[in-house]
C-alpha cells in the first residue's frame, strides 16, 4: 500500500442485537475517490458516523495519517483533516451564506477567540471568502439567509464549507439525496474538480455517479465490506452482482 | 401591540400628573394578596375596609382614600408599592404588610422620608429595640409575643423537655428564641425544616423517636397544615401535645387542617370570643360583611383603621405627622383586644391569652383558654431609645 | 433501628409520591418532546376539583374520579388550545407560553376558590396507622399511596410494552411525521397523550390533598423537585423516573432525618443544626448536579 | 436611514432624556421606575446572548443577578459592621466604593458563571434547562440559610454606592448610572456578536453538531459567552441592589429567570436591542395592571401565551420591520 491516508481495521459497533459495522477492514488511499456504496441499512452512515467521530465504535481501530484517532472527538479530528458533509442537509439555516462559508474559514483559523473587529474585516477572510463562494458559485447568494436557498445550493454550501479547510479527506455523505437531475450534474462536476486535490470518500446511491467518479469502490452489505476494487471489477463481481446490484437492477 | 405600547407610555406619563386632585387622605396599604398567604393580606384588607365602611368610607370622621397592591411576598416589589405611593400619590400613612422580612426592607426607608408606618402584622425586633422609630407603631404585637407566651404557658402546665420545630429562616430562629425567653424545661431537640417544606414524615419519625414531653413548631401557613394534618395522621397528637403560635391556627387555615388540629393550645393576643363591647360589634359586623369568622389578622387591620381614625381626628383631617403621631401615641380608641395602650418603643402593651382548637357548628376555631400575660411588654422595649 | 427502617419507608413513600407525579411529567417531556412547567397546575386543579368534590359528596371515591377527569380534561384543552401550536417550535416557547399557564391557574384558582387552603380528609377507612413492626405505626393512608405509585408504575409499564396504542406513543416519540403517515391521527395522539399525563398529575393531585395543604400555587412546591426527578432519571424513561424518584426521595429524607445527629458528632450543636439544615435542603440539587456531571442524559436515558 | 436606525434613535432619545422631563413634570417616580427598567434591560440583555444567539436555554440567569447584588451587599454589611471580609491573603474590610464595588460583581457572578456553565454545558437541550434551574435553586436555598447575611430575610442597605463624582442617591445620578451600563453593554453585545467569536456562537446556537464537525470545540466558546452572560447580568444585580437598596434570596428564584426569559421574547429573541422593549412594557404592564387589578396575573398570563404563540419576531421586530433573528 504505497499511501494509505485511512486504515481501518475490525471495526465493530452494534446497536442491542443489531450488528450495524461487523469487523470492516477498509484502506482509503491518498488521492482517491472512494466510493461506498450498499443497500438501505447497510451501515453506511453508522460507518461514516464512527470515521468522523460522531460515534464511537465498539472496537477495533481507526488510523489516519498513521495515527490512531479511534478515541479523538469529532472536532479534533476536524482538526486533524478529516471533513464531513451530512446526509440530511446540515447547514447554518439561520445565518446568511457568507457567514456559513466565514464559520467554516473560521475554523481553519484555529484560534477564534477575538471579541471585538467585525468577522468580515479579518484578512484571512477577507482574501478567502470570495474565493470560497466563488468555487461552489454561490457569491451571487452571499447576503441571503441559509434557509431561503434552494435545497440543490444548501447541498453546494455544504461541500463547499466542507472544502474550505483544505481536508486531507472529505466525507460526502449521499451529496445527491434529494436533488433534481440537474443539480447533482452540477454537483458531481463541482466532486470532479477536486480530484486529486482531496481525498474524498463518497457515500452514494446514484450508481451512475458513482462509477463515472471513484477510483475504487467498496460494498457494504449488513455492515460488513463484502468487496472492495476498481468500478471495473466491482462492476464483474459475482457476489456483489447477486447480494446488491441483483436487488438494485 | 402597537397601541398597546402607545397606551401604556402614554399612561404611563400622564398618571403622575393626576396625583394631586383628590381631597381624601390617602392610606397606602401593601400586602400580600398573591401566592399562598394571599389570604393573609385578604384578612388585613377586608377588617381595614370594614372599619371604613362602618363610618361610610370615613375614619374617625375624616373621608380617607385606601390604596392596596400586592407585593406577593417580595421585600423587592414590597419597596417598589412604598416607592411609588409615597412619591407619586402622596401617601403619609401606609400599613398592611404581612411579612418581617417584607417590613425590614420596605419600613426603615419610608419612616425616614417622613412617613407613617402603622404595623397590621408583622413585628420584627429590629423595628422594636434600637431600630425604634417615632414615625413606626407597631398596632399587631412584636413577633415574639406570640410565642413568649406559649413558653410560659407550657412552663405553667409543667412539661420537663419539648422538641422545637421551625423553617430555616430568621424569622423560625426568632419565634424560638421567644419560646425559650419563657419556658423554664429543657429542650430535647431544635429541628429547622426547608422553607416550604411539604413533607414532613422524616421529622415526625425523629420526634416519636425522642419521646418529647411536647412539641412546640412554628411553621405558617401551608406548613402548618401539612405538619399538623401529618402529625395527625401519624396517631403523635394523642400522645405528644402541640404547642404553637397563633399563625398556624387561625380560622381559615383551620378549616383546611380539619379535626387534625382539635385541641392544640395555641398562643394569641385575640379570639373573637373575647367579652369586650367593640369585639362584639366587630365579630358581628365581620360576620355580616363577609360571611366569615374574623381571624387575628382581620382583627389587626380593623384595629389598625380605627387607631388611624382616632389620630385623623385629633389632627382634622390633616396630615401633620407631629400631631399625627402625638395622637397615634395615645391610643385613644376602642381596641377589639380590649386593654391596648402603647410602650415607649410604640408597641403594644397588651393581654395575651392561650386558646384551644374546638370544633363548633359554624366549623373549626379557637376558644379562650386562659390570659397568661396582663398587660405584656415585648422584651426588646427596653433597648429602644426614645 | 427502627426509626431507621422508618425513615426508609419515608423516604419510599415521597419517592413513591414524587413518582406519582413525575410519570406523567415524563410522558410529556419524552414522547412530546415539549416543556411543560405547567404540569404543576394540573396537580393544583386535580387537588382543588377533589377537595370540593369531597367537602359535597364526603365520598373520596367520587372526589377521586372528579379531580382526575377535571385535570386531564383541562389538559386536553390546553393542548389543543396553546401546546399544539407549539410542537414545533423551540422549547424557550414552550418554556414561556407554560409560564404564562402557570400565572393564569394560579390566579384563576384563587378567583374561583378564594385564597384560603381547602380542607380535604383521609378517605373513611384509611385514618388509622397500623403497626408493621412492634412499636412501628404507619399511617394506613400513606401505605395506600405507596400502593397506588406501584399500581401506576406496573399500568405504565404495561401500556408501553404490551398495547398497540403505547406502541404508536412510542413510535410516535421517535418519529412523528412518520406515524402520521402510518395513518394514526397524530393529533389525537397527542391530545391523548397530554391528556394521560395530566391525568396522573391530577392523580397526584388528589393523592397528596389529604396530606398536603390544598392552597394556590402548591404546584410549584413540588414540580421542581419533579423536574429533578426525571432529569436524575432521564428524560422520557418511566424506569428512569421510578429510579430518580425514589433517589430523591431517599436523599431528601435521609438527609433531613440524618444529617443533624451526625454533623452534631463533629460540630457545635447549634452550628450542626444550622449547617444540616442548609445541606439538606440542598441536598437534592447537588444530587443532580454530580449525577448530570457523571451521566449528563441522566441514568436511564429513553433513546439511543 | 432605515426604519430599525429611526426605531434604534427614537428610543435611545427618549432614555435619555426622561430624567429632565420627570423633574419638570414633578414626577420623581418616573425615575426609579426608569432605572428599574434599565437594570432589567441590561440582565435581559445578558439573557438575550445565552437564548439569542447561543440557544443556550438557561432558566437559572437569576442566579448571577442574586451573586452580583448579594455581592453589593455582603461587602457593604462587613463595612459598616467594620468586621473584615477576609483577613488572608489580605485584609479587606468591605466597601461602598462603587469603582471596586461594581466591577467586583460583575466578577464574583462571571466566576459564578464560570463554575456553573462548566458542569451545565455538558448537558444539552432539556437537560440542559433543568440543571440551570436547579444550580439557581441550589443558590437560592444557599442564600436562605446563610443567616449571617440575614438569610430569607434579606441585607438592606443604608445608602448606595458612592461613585466619584456622582451622587447616587439622586435619581437622575442613579438613572444616568444604569443608562450608560446599559449602553456601554449593549454597545459591547453589539460588537460581540458580530465579531468572529459571535459568528462561532451564533452558529453553535444554530446547529452545534455542524460547529463540531468543523474542527470547532463549541464548549469553550459557549462557556465563555455563559460567563460574559452571567457577569453582566451580575453588574444588573449590583445596580439592582442599590437601586431597591436591599438584597435577598428572591432575587435569585426561578421564576425571576422565568421573567427575564419573558422579557426577552416579548422583546424579540436575538436582536439585543429588543430585550431592552421587552423589559419595558412587562415592568409597566405588571405595573399597571397590578394599579387596576389584584387578579393582573390572569390577564398576564394569557398574554404570554399568545405573544409565544404569535409575535414570533418579538415586539421589537415589529417595529423595527427586522423579520430576521440574528441580524
Amino acid at each position: 500500500m504505497a499511501d494509505t491516508l485511512l486504515k481501518v481495521s475490525r471495526l465493530h459497533k452494534s446497536f442491542g442485537a443489531v450488528m450495524a459495522t461487523n469487523n470492516l477492514s477498509l484502506d482509503i488511499t491518498r488521492g482517491h475517490i472512494h466510493a461506498l456504496i450498499g443497500p438501505n441499512g447497510a451501515g453506511k452512515t453508522t460507518l461514516v458516523n464512527q470515521l468522523s467521530g460522531d460515534m464511537q465504535a465498539d472496537s477495533g481501530t481507526i488510523h489516519f495519517l498513521s495515527r490512531d484517532i479511534t478515541r479523538l472527538k469529532s472536532y479534533r479530528r476536524a482538526q486533524m483533516g478529516i471533513a464531513r458533509s451530512f446526509q440530511i442537509t446540515h447547514i447554518f439555516e439561520n445565518l446568511t451564506v457568507a457567514e456559513n462559508m466565514g464559520l467554516a474559514i473560521c475554523a481553519g483559523l484555529g484560534h477564534n477567540f477575538k471579541f471585538w473587529r467585525h468577522w468580515r474585516n479579518t484578512a484571512a477572510i477577507k482574501s478567502e471568502l470570495p474565493i470560497a463562494l466563488e468555487r461552489v458559485d454561490l457569491i451571487h447568494r452571499a447576503e441571503l439567509t441559509a434557509r431561503h436557498l434552494s435545497h440543490g445550493e444548501k447541498r453546494q454550501l455544504e461541500v463547499g464549507m466542507a472544502l474550505v479547510g483544505k481536508p486531507e479527506l472529505l466525507i460526502l455523505d449521499e451529496p445527491m439525496a434529494g436533488l433534481g437531475p440537474g443539480g447533482t450534474v452540477e454537483l458531481a462536476k463541482l466532486i470532479k474538480k477536486q480530484k486529486g486535490r482531496v481525498t474524498i470518500l463518497l457515500v452514494e446511491h446514484d450508481m451512475d455517479v458513482v462509477f463515472s467518479l471513484a477510483d475504487r469502490v467498496t460494498v457494504l452489505v449488513y455492515g460488513e465490506n463484502i468487496a472492495t476494487g476498481s468500478p471495473e471489477e466491482i462492476r464483474n463481481n459475482p457476489v456483489v452482482r447477486k447480494a446488491y446490484l441483483g436487488e438494485g437492477g | 401591540m402597537k397601541k398597546l405600547v402607545i397606551g401604556l407610555c402614554a399612561l404611563g406619563l400622564i398618571l403622575p400628573t393626576l396625583s394631586f386632585s383628590a381631597d381624601p387622605v390617602k392610606i397606602g396599604m401593601i400586602t400580600t394578596l398573591s401566592t399562598k398567604a394571599g389570604y393573609l393580606g385578604e384578612e388585613i384588607r377586608d377588617g381595614f375596609k370594614l372599619a371604613m365602611d362602618q363610618e361610610g368610607g370615613k375614619l374617625g370622621g375624616v373621608a380617607v382614600e385606601l390604596l392596596v397592591e400586592d407585593d406577593g411576598g417580595k421585600p423587592e416589589k414590597g419597596k417598589q408599592i412604598a416607592e411609588r405611593y409615597a412619591q407619586k400619590d402622596g401617601v403619609k400613612i401606609m400599613t398592611g404588610i404581612v411579612f418581617s422580612n417584607v417590613a425590614m426592607a420596605v419600613v426603615p426607608k419610608i419612616i425616614k422620608e417622613d412617613v407613617l408606618y402603622l404595623s397590621a402584622n408583622a413585628g420584627p425586633s429590629g423595628l422594636a429595640g434600637s431600630g425604634c422609630d417615632p414615625n413606626y407603631f407597631s398596632v399587631s404585637y412584636q413577633n415574639d409575643n406570640l410565642d413568649e407566651v406559649v413558653g410560659q404557658y407550657v412552663t405553667e402546665v409543667g412539661h420537663k423537655n419539648v422538641y422545637l420545630l421551625a423553617p430555616n429562616y430568621p424569622a423560625g430562629k426568632d419565634h424560638l428564641a421567644g419560646f425559650k425567653r419563657y419556658y423554664k424545661g429543657t429542650i430535647s431537640g431544635e429541628v429547622y425544616t426547608k422553607l416550604d417544606q411539604a413533607d414532613y414524615a422524616a421529622e415526625i419519625a425523629t420526634i416519636r423517636d425522642a419521646k418529647p414531653e411536647a412539641v412546640f413548631f412554628f411553621l405558617p401557613g401551608g406548613m402548618g397544615i401539612n405538619f399538623l394534618k401529618q402529625y395527625a395522621q401519624a396517631g403523635l397528637n394523642k400522645t405528644i401535645p402541640l404547642y404553637g403560635p397563633a399563625f398556624s391556627f387561625d380560622e381559615r387555615l383551620l378549616s383546611a387542617v380539619g379535626d387534625a388540629a382539635l385541641g392544640v393550645k395555641n398562643g394569641s393576643q385575640w379570639t373573637h370570643d373575647l367579652d369586650n363591647q367593640a369585639n362584639k360589634e366587630f365579630v358581628a359586623a365581620y360576620r355580616k360583611a363577609y360571611n366569615r369568622t374574623p381571624t387575628l389578622y382581620a382583627s389587626q387591620g380593623y384595629d389598625t383603621a380605627r387607631l388611624i381614625g382616632s389620630a385623623l381626628k385629633a389632627s382634622g383631617g390633616k396630615t401633620d405627622l407631629a400631631v399625627l403621631r402625638a395622637a397615634l401615641k395615645k391610643a385613644d380608641f376602642a381596641s377589639v383586644r380590649g386593654n391596648f395602650s402603647f410602650g415607649k418603643n410604640q408597641h403594644p402593651i397588651q393581654d395575651i391569652y392561650i386558646r384551644e382548637v374546638v370544633k363548633t357548628e359554624t366549623g373549626f376555631t379557637n376558644k379562650t383558654v386562659k390570659k397568661v400575660f396582663a398587660n405584656h411588654v415585648d422584651a426588646y422595649s427596653k433597648e429602644c431609645k426614645m | 433501628m427502627l426509626l431507621i427502617i422508618e425513615q426508609l419507608l419515608n423516604g419510599l413513600q415521597l419517592g413513591i409520591t414524587l413518582f406519582l407525579m413525575s410519570a406523567g411529567l415524563t410522558l410529556v417531556f419524552g414522547i412530546m418532546q415539549i416543556i411543560n412547567l405547567a404540569h404543576g397546575s394540573f396537580y393544583m386543579i386535580g387537588a382543588y376539583v377533589a377537595a370540593t368534590v369531597a367537602a359535597y359528596t364526603g365520598s373520596f371515591f367520587l372526589a377521586m374520579i372528579a379531580g382526575v377527569t377535571a385535570a386531564a380534561a383541562t389538559g386536553c384543552i390546553v393542548e389543543m388550545l396553546v401546546l399544539r401550536h407549539l410542537y414545533k417550535r423551540e422549547h424557550l416557547d414552550q418554556v414561556l407560553a407554560t409560564f404564562g399557564l402557570i400565572m393564569f391557574f394560579n390566579e384563576l384558582v384563587r378567583i374561583v376558590w378564594g385564597r384560603q387552603p381547602l380542607f380535604m380528609n383521609v378517605p373513611d377507612g384509611l385514618t388509622a396507622s397500623i403497626e408493621l413492626l412492634p412499636g412501628l405505626p404507619y399511617p394506613t393512608y400513606r401505605l395506600a399511596v405507596i400502593g397506588i405509585g406501584f399500581l401506576v408504575a406496573v399500568f405504565l409499564w404495561l401500556m408501553f410494552t404490551k398495547t398497540r396504542i403505547g406502541m404508536q406513543i412510542r413510535a410516535g416519540s421517535t418519529n412523528r411525521e412518520m406515524v402520521g403517515a402510518l395513518g394514526v391521527n397524530i393529533n389525537l395522539l397527542y391530545t391523548l397523550v397530554f391528556g394521560l399525563g395530566t391525568l396522573l398529575a391530577g392523580l397526584a393531585g388528589v393523592m397528596a390533598g389529604p396530606i398536603l395543604a390544598v392552597e394556590p400555587g402548591m404546584g410549584e412546591s413540588i414540580l421542581i423537585l419533579t423536574f429533578v426527578v426525571i432529569v436524575i432519571g432521564g428524560i422520557g424513561s418511566i424506569r428512569g423516573a421510578v429510579a430518580g424518584a425514589l433517589l430523591v426521595g431517599m436523599v431528601d429524607t435521609l438527609g433531613r432525618a440524618f444529617l443533624p445527629s451526625i454533623l452534631r458528632t463533629v460540630l457545635s450543636t447549634a452550628t450542626a443544626d444550622s449547617v444540616a439544615a442548609s445541606l439538606s435542603s440542598m441536598a437534592i440539587y447537588i444530587l443532580m448536579a454530580a449525577i448530570l456531571v457523571w451521566k449528563p442524559r441522566g441514568l436511564f436515558p429513553a433513546h439511543g | 436611514m432605515n426604519r430599525k436606525q429611526i426605531t434604534l434613535w427614537c428610543g435611545a432619545i427618549i432614555l435619555i432624556l426622561l430624567p429632565p422631563f420627570a423633574l419638570q413634570t414633578g414626577s420623581p417616580y418616573l425615575l426609579s421606575l426608569g432605572s428599574r427598567i434599565l437594570i432589567y434591560a441590561l440582565a435581559a440583555v445578558s439573557l438575550d446572548l445565552l437564548l439569542g444567539y447561543g440557544a443556550m436555554i438557561s432558566l437559572g440567569h437569576a442566579a448571577f443577578v442574586g451573586v452580583g447584588a448579594y455581592t453589593v451587599g455582603i461587602l457593604h454589611f462587613h463595612s459598616s459592621a467594620a468586621e473584615p471580609v477576609l483577613t488572608w491573603p489580605f485584609l479587606f474590610t468591605g466597601s461602598d466604593n462603587g469603582l471596586l464595588v461594581l466591577p467586583l460583581a460583575a466578577l464574583t457572578a462571571a466566576f459564578a458563571a464560570l463554575i456553573i456553565g462548566a458542569l451545565c454545558l455538558r448537558t444539552i437541550g432539556m437537560h440542559f434547562i433543568m440543571i440551570t434551574l436547579a444550580f439557581a435553586q441550589m443558590l437560592y436555598y444557599f442564600f436562605i440559610s446563610l443567616e449571617k447575611y440575614g438569610g430569607d430575610d434579606g441585607l438592606s442597605l443604608a445608602a448606595r454606592n458612592s461613585l466619584p463624582g456622582l451622587d447616587l442617591g439622586q435619581g437622575s445620578h442613579f438613572y444616568y448610572l444604569c443608562l450608560a451600563a446599559l449602553f456601554l453593554f449593549l454597545f459591547f453585545a453589539h460588537k460581540l456578536v458580530n465579531s468572529r467569536f459571535g459568528l462561532i456562537i451564533r452558529g453553535a446556537g444554530n446547529n452545534d453538531r455542524r460547529i463540531k464537525g468543523l474542527g470547532i470545540h463549541s464548549y469553550r466558546y459557549k462557556l465563555t459567552t455563559f460567563v460574559i452572560a452571567g457577569g453582566s447580568a451580575g453588574l444588573a444585580g449590583a445596580l439592582l441592589a442599590n437601586q431597591t437598596e436591599f438584597v435577598s434570596p428572591g432575587l435569585m428564584h426561578w421564576t425571576l429567570s422565568g421573567e427575564l426569559m419573558v422579557m426577552v421574547l416579548l422583546g424579540g429573541l436575538g436582536t439585543l436591542f429588543g430585550p431592552v422593549l421587552g423589559a419595558a412594557v412587562f415592568l409597566l404592564l405588571e405595573e399597571t395592571l397590578a394599579m387596576y387589578t389584584e387578579h393582573w396575573m390572569i390577564y398576564m398570563g394569557p398574554f404570554l401565551v399568545l405573544t409565544v404563540i404569535f409575535a414570533k419576531h418579538g415586539l421589537f421586530g415589529f417595529l423595527s420591520g427586522d423579520k430576521e433573528k440574528n441580524g
